[in-house]
């Protein structure tokens, strides 16, 4: 590569869209299942982040074990990210087959970088395009490494642009480790091997390169499963329950290998009702529990859920929402539902719903979620999503001091007999476990009286329910995380929960940098509402507009139904995540 | 129409009993409570889970700790329990409906993973608590009735025995082997709805039922000839039929789980470091 | 009884409440599981219709199957019905058990009549009640039919207030046949023993007499479940599936005798996911099939609910809703399950819910139900409750000839390959059934294409889900039954949905009594929501009012979130059915 | 990375198979349209009922009905099918997750009503969708495999047999043995899953992996033995290892359900006179 290019640091900012004003590098790695897509953006991932710099991820995959198209793209920066973006500069094909959907994604001046052996002359794409042809596959065959196209597209990468060699292989030996010297060694020369073959064969005709890193303080580079399962064990999980559903099933992956360490245990259930049974059960019997899932699962669960609220069972049900209904898309994005974790277990049922917005709110929000399971002895609801599993994130290490973790009220052995379900203000009854002499009492999930025993009297279900439900009465007071942003007052307030959290963000800063004045509400609490939030961020703004992905506009029902807000709704249920531009570019928004 | 008024003992409350008279229910809760008492078991590290339905009532006669969960998922319900703390003496209950019927998906898989857990069944081939619908153990006749003992068997739960509500001695004696095991123990109790059941082998209508003895002179561990038992044709076999030992399911042993704050800071440190990116 | 009473024909009306101002007689039976409660009630309702009157009855027992409190009271009238009543004019204990909570609702005038062999004094009431004690048990022994005071307290009843013994010994007879001619012999002693003892030993004290009945249009006399079992069948209902759950079963148990009549099945799963299975599978195969449950069966349904949506397999699932949540109250009453209806499945789910107010509505409504599952080929879930299950009423004979039976739109073979999913304006395609050659398809819970063909591509997915939910576009303007009652204006409109429909009418009938204006609305289809119909008669009145049995007020939800209608919400949740008296004298309903 | 193009045949569209190379899923599917064939069943008549796996993907392969359910259902919905239809000739299929774990519930009351199905399940030991996790029959270690043979066998299956991907004419045979028994059959194929799974008995990364067959010497009537063989120890069996006859399920007999308004309206009136009440 010509040396003058190499030595300059500064990312040469063109004239680009408002989509690209930010000193952020985007590159995006397609292929199909077993092209080792995800392997080398997550080393590319990791080696920008040993650079110092900031990364965040998106990756997705098809739901056929093999043959689906995979998709990641990462985006690097010297500054905070909220999204991966939704412009690409660089697009690294690995497979022929991955082209075609997302060619209309490239712009003048955007490389395409690809495996040379598929074609011969070098394929179509939309003028002003920057193509570099690379014959990965011969290059990774040369090094010894046949599969090793992936590594190669490392190589070439790092030379063309500047992304660290050092770190990719420190990323790579991590990795490769456990396979054997023979694996690193053939990995690292397919590795060299890209590299050379720039210096030796390309001419750069591009003008991206990756801004120069920094010193930052502590960070973390996690998953959002990763992230959940850390924010689980930093509140006192110590029992995990799943059955394998895409895509919860990481956060069991790194359980297993992280919760014995802290002496708890995890159970790979025969189905989605004997997961949750598993967790209520454990909770029963004192420790702090959690079940995984996806929307097929959740559906299961709706009974036990009923349960858990009944008799009064901390547990946390986390459902890594996919693209529904039914089977649906099991590997793509999407935020619907909404309704069924709000709504889904039938009868008058308390209990909290929680969504976390990106990977830093998958540490921390998970360990809400155990508070206020704990605190409040009910069912918690933690919804996070398919783009939130996968996609990476450097963020601050997490402050252990700095967390409070708070356990069940318990049961204090006096003179008089225990009553687990007596009448408190809080509605609150302190809960014995199993091993406590004084403590014994029936969970059970009849109507019963303040000392477990069945009943189906009038009153009693009346003042059972209102017991249970007086619960929730303080909750937006007690713990209701939100974060407001933009102006004070605004012409358009946007609302967004979960992780269409990013894309608002991004929309606001640009919308900022229009000088339209659009403020936007991220609750992390959904159920019960935070009415108080909600209503003062309605007062402060001309209209509020929900944006979520999923096509009835649940949130914006949910909002509707409990406050005086009529909220416009943006939504969006492709399968993939929303982007900023489908707020910012969305006309009618502003008129 | 309560049976009778129990009589506080260790294990049960006074009060009336929720069943009918003569069900076979109120004689299995006075055998539990018995076998509990002579094994050593304290209410207060005891914990009896059961679904739904009659034979599920037992946990509100009782004094120890219990879980009346939904029907059919006892089993799921029991194993968190005893996960969480495996010193815990974990008693499932139920009826064969909550067994056979809704929840034998999770039987043989607690079977298999042979977990210390005792589990008593009260077989009156019906849905007494719906009216009396036939359940999968219904013997009548087009209708096939489920080889309970079978399925257990096949499933690999280590220890199968059947007893009857109407001989308690024996049956006291059987839940007490069963208490003891090392491994999934399960006692069929053979135990007569006569509110709604008419069906064949159970039914004390018709005087005491037949039932055959097993023996003992048979090799517990032969479970063929134990399969053989079960399929037998005629009045229901009683007593042990299998009694095996294989390693327990590792998730229900060790100690409780805890969360303790002192010990856990470093370890959750040292998790963060897995994932820190310094820049260098 | 003294003759001068008996020849008087004329129901006395003496200075009763409001409440009471009608020409109806209310008869409240009550004792524990076992005291023939329920035969007794059922006669007696049988016998009154025979009398040509109108009869509309309301019963509750207890969860335990033994030794819990069993009630039932009916209501006679030579007009039209809508509730039992909120008062009692006659209460007959079989049992002291069943005595304490109920006393309270006797006022001066009322009549007791208990069976004296639980007290040689007579117990304490408030003053002014007429009391009868009556040896039931003696003279049951005494007729040969121990277990028989029930039929003894019939006799009494017939005597003391001139129901019909002949009616009585007629329904009597049919309902014992089976048991042979010696059970049959000793009842009929039984229940001229019960008339003898009133002639020899009582003086009749009260005010109270049967009125008289007329010839009526052809009349049938059913149970809101039976009601239900009935309109299946006239929809063209082949196929049932259940698994046994208080208060459903009684559908299974009609449909069992009655099913197979017209060539149909019925099948007992072997649990609450199989038995939806089993009916989704009837329907693939072209038979009407439903499925019937209660709550706790209903939450296990959820995943094959998104199921049948996302693979437009019509079907439709029969929730009998009881007290919850979770194992809740399994006798009782409540209408809490509307929320998981609705919103359960996880993802976008189309689906209808419907809700029928009456045994009249459990025939048409459930008619309906089937009509709409074929015609947009998706589930629909049938909303009745604990109290329709249970209830008697005389209501018009169905008319045959006047239904309209829909059936889904067939595949016509043609030249073009079949395209199952087909996009068509109307968001239905035409439907195959395995048999018909050039019909085949996979019916998938994936998202797919027009040809069912698995599809995760972005644009598939919001495409197919659009085709799905626009067939629910123009459901209000095709079917949405609806009814209103009142002024066409009004300062309250009260909206009231499934059974609660009987107290609100009576209570709209006493606003007119005194002058007030109400108006009422009774939707049938309750989602997709008759936004239309809602909002045309919020126009119309001052202030709308949802008035439903549950916590939440779910239904008033529901409607906020869809129009711009505020309800003010009555919501009782006692676990009984609500009542006139509920909602008119609810002060705050028209402050 | 899909294996092959299948050729378009009487029972397979054409186009990419979706599984991985040398998956045995595809050569199942490609024995089951043989066997299809062989039986002389047309695609018009047959449906294909399946849950949700890597396996259960052989739905869109197929050019016959098929119902691609949800995960662990794919028997009840057959059952469904079948009630409405006799006529239709109804096989199910899936893999060992949906067979033996979410939908063993399903199975065995199946195997004891005895319906007239065949059920074809791939068993890799794992759940080969969801990236491989050890399945209930996997053979591994500490892990107790289900033995699911034995479990059909004692649950009431009228028709157990076992075969192998890699032994495709055995495979058919038995396929088109099961296709024509009257009642519950059940074909157990050992079909190996060289992505994820290192298991035992199946592994063809091993070579050709050992099968013991069973032979058609023995007595197929004989349970007791059948279940000797599903539970001797060593490299798995293949073969047929019962067949019985017995009544079969009758909600799945008789003739399709039509609604035929033309005869009902007669029917209807006489159960409304049943309800009716006339004043006299
Ligand atoms: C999910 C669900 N389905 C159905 C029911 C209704 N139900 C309650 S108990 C029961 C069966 C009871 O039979 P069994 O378990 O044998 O107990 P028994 O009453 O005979 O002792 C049923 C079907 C329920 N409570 N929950
Ligand atoms: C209710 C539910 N739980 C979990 C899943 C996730 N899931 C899909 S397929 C599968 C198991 C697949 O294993 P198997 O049935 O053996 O088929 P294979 O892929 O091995 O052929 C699982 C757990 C799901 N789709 N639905
Ligand atoms: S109904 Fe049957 S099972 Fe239930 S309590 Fe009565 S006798 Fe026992
Ligand atoms: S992952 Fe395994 S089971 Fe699935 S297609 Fe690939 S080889 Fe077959
Ligand atoms: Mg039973
Ligand atoms: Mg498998």
């Amino acid at each position: 590569m010509p040396e003058d290019l190499l030595s300059s640091t500064a990312w040469p900012l063109g004239s680009r869209q408002l989509n690209q004003l930010d000193d952020s590098l985007i590159v995006r790695l397609m292929g199909v299942g077993g092209d080792g897509v995800m392997t080398a953006g997550r080393v590319l991932t990791e080696a920008a982040a040993l650079s110092g710099l900031e990364v965040l991820s998106e990756a997705t995959c098809s739901a056929e074990v093999r043959g689906g198209e995979t998709m990641y793209q990462l985006r690097v920066s010297p500054s905070t990210l909220v999204t991966a973006g939704d412009r690409v500069d660089i697009v690294v094909l690995l497979d022929h087959e991955a082209d075609l959907a997302h060619r209309e994604d490239l712009l003048t001046g955007d490389v395409l970088l690809y495996d040379s052996v598929h074609d011969a002359v070098p394929r179509a794409h939309p003028p002003g395009v920057v193509s570099y042809p690379v014959p990965m596959t011969q290059l990774a065959e040369a090094a010894g490494a046949a599969i090793a196209k992936n590594v190669v597209a490392l190589g070439v990468l790092a030379e063309l642009f500047g992304f660290s060699l050092t770190n990719i292989e420190t990323s790579l030996r991590k990795r490769l480790a456990a396979k054997g010297g023979h694996v690193v060694a053939s990995n690292l020369a397919a590795l060299a091997g890209g590299a050379r073959y720039v210096k030796e064969h390309l001419v750069k005709r591009d003008s991206f390169l990756v801004p120069v890193g920094s010193a930052r303080d502590e960070t973390v580079l996690l998953t959002g499963n990763e992230a959940i399962g850390l924010g689980a064990l930093m509140a006192g999980c110590r029992f995990y329950a799943h059955y394998p559903i895409t895509p919860a099933t990481s956060v069991a992956d790194w359980l297993a290998t992280h919760l014995p360490l802290l002496g708890g245990k995890i159970c790979a259930a025969e189905d989605g009702m004997a997961s949750l049974g598993l967790a209520i059960g454990a909770s029963y019997a004192g420790a702090k529990a959690m079940t995984g899932t996806s929307g097929p699962g959740f559906d299961l669960m709706q009974e036990l859920i009923g349960y858990a609220s009944m008799a009064e069972v901390p547990v946390v049900i986390l459902d890594v929402q996919r693209a529904g209904p039914s089977t649906g898309l099991p590997t793509k994005y999407e935020q619907a539902d909404l309704f069924s974790a709000v709504y889904g277990a039938h009868g008058d049922v308390p209990k909290i719903v929680l969504a976390p917005g990106d990977v830093h709110d998958c540490v921390h929000v998970t360990v809400e979620a155990f508070n206020l399971a704990e605190r409040y002895q009910l069912p918690v609801i933690l919804l996070s999503d398919a783009s939130l599993a996968l996609r990476e994130h450097t963020i601050p290490r997490p402050d252990l001091a700095a967390i409070k973790v708070v356990d069940r009220v318990p049961f204090q052995p006096d003179q008089a007999p225990y009553s687990r379900y007596r009448f408190t203000d809080s509605g609150v009854s302190p809960m014995s476990a199993p091993g406590q002499p004084g403590g014994e009492y029936v969970a059970t999930g009849l109507e019963h009286t303040g000392s477990a025993f069945p009943s189906d009297a009038p009153g009693t279900h009346q003042a059972m329910t209102d017991k249970r439900f007086q619960k929730l009465a303080r909750l937006e007071d007690e713990c209701s995380p939100v974060e407001r942003e933009g102006p004070p007052s605004a012409a358009v307030g946007l609302v967004s929960w979960g992780s269409t959290q990013g894309a608002v963000r991004e929309a606001v800063r640009r919308f900022d940098a229009i000088g339209m004045p659009v403020a936007a509400l991220y609750p992390k609490v959904l159920w019960p509402l935070p009415v108080k939030a909600l209503t003062a961020f309605a007062r402060s703004v001309g209209q509020v507009v929900v944006v979520e992905a999923n096509r009835q506009g649940q949130f914006a029902d949910v909002i509707a139904a409990s406050t005086s807000i009529r909220p416009k709704r943006v939504t969006l249920y492709r399968g993939v995540p929303l982007t900023a531009w489908d707020i910012f570019g969305r006309e009618s928004l502003t008129h | 129409m309560p049976t009778a008024v129990h009589a506080r003992t260790t294990f049960s409350r006074d009060g009336d009993a929720p069943w009918c008279r003569g069900c076979g229910h109120a004689d299995v809760f006075d055998v539990l409570c018995r076998a509990l008492v002579a094994s050593g078991i304290r209410p207060t590290d005891a914990v009896v889970v059961t679904g739904v339905g009659c034979s599920s009532l037992i946990t509100f006669q009782l004094r120890s700790y219990a879980m009346h969960g939904v029907h059919g998922r006892a089993l799921p319900l029991a194993l968190g329990v005893k996960a969480a703390n495996p010193d815990l003496h974990v008693v499932v209950a139920g009826g064969d409906g909550d067994a056979f019927s809704i929840g034998a998906n999770h039987l043989i898989h607690t079977a298999r993973k042979n977990p210390r857990l005792t589990y008593l069944i009260m077989d009156n081939q019906s849905y007494g608590m719906t009216m009396g619908q036939p359940s999968p153990t219904n013997v009548h006749g087009e209708h096939h009735a489920l080889n309970a003992l079978g399925v257990l068997l096949a499933a690999g739960a280590t220890f199968v025995a059947q007893a009857a509500s109407w001989r308690p001695d024996e049956a006291e004696a059987l839940i007490g082997q069963a208490l003891g095991h090392p491994g999934f123990s399960v006692v069929n109790l053979l135990s007569p709805c006569p509110t709604f059941h008419h069906g064949e082998g159970i039914d004390g209508a018709i005087g005491i039922p037949l039932v055959r003895e097993i023996g003992s002179e048979h090799d517990l561990g032969d479970r063929l000839h134990a399969l053989s038992v079960a399929f037998a044709e005629g009045v229901p076999c009683v007593g042990l039929l299998y009694r095996v030992e294989r390693p327990m399911y590792a998730l229900t042993e060790g100690s409780a789980l805890v969360h303790e704050q002192w010990e856990e800071t470093a370890i959750l440190e040292a998790l963060l470091d897995e994932h820190r990116v310094v820049w260098t």
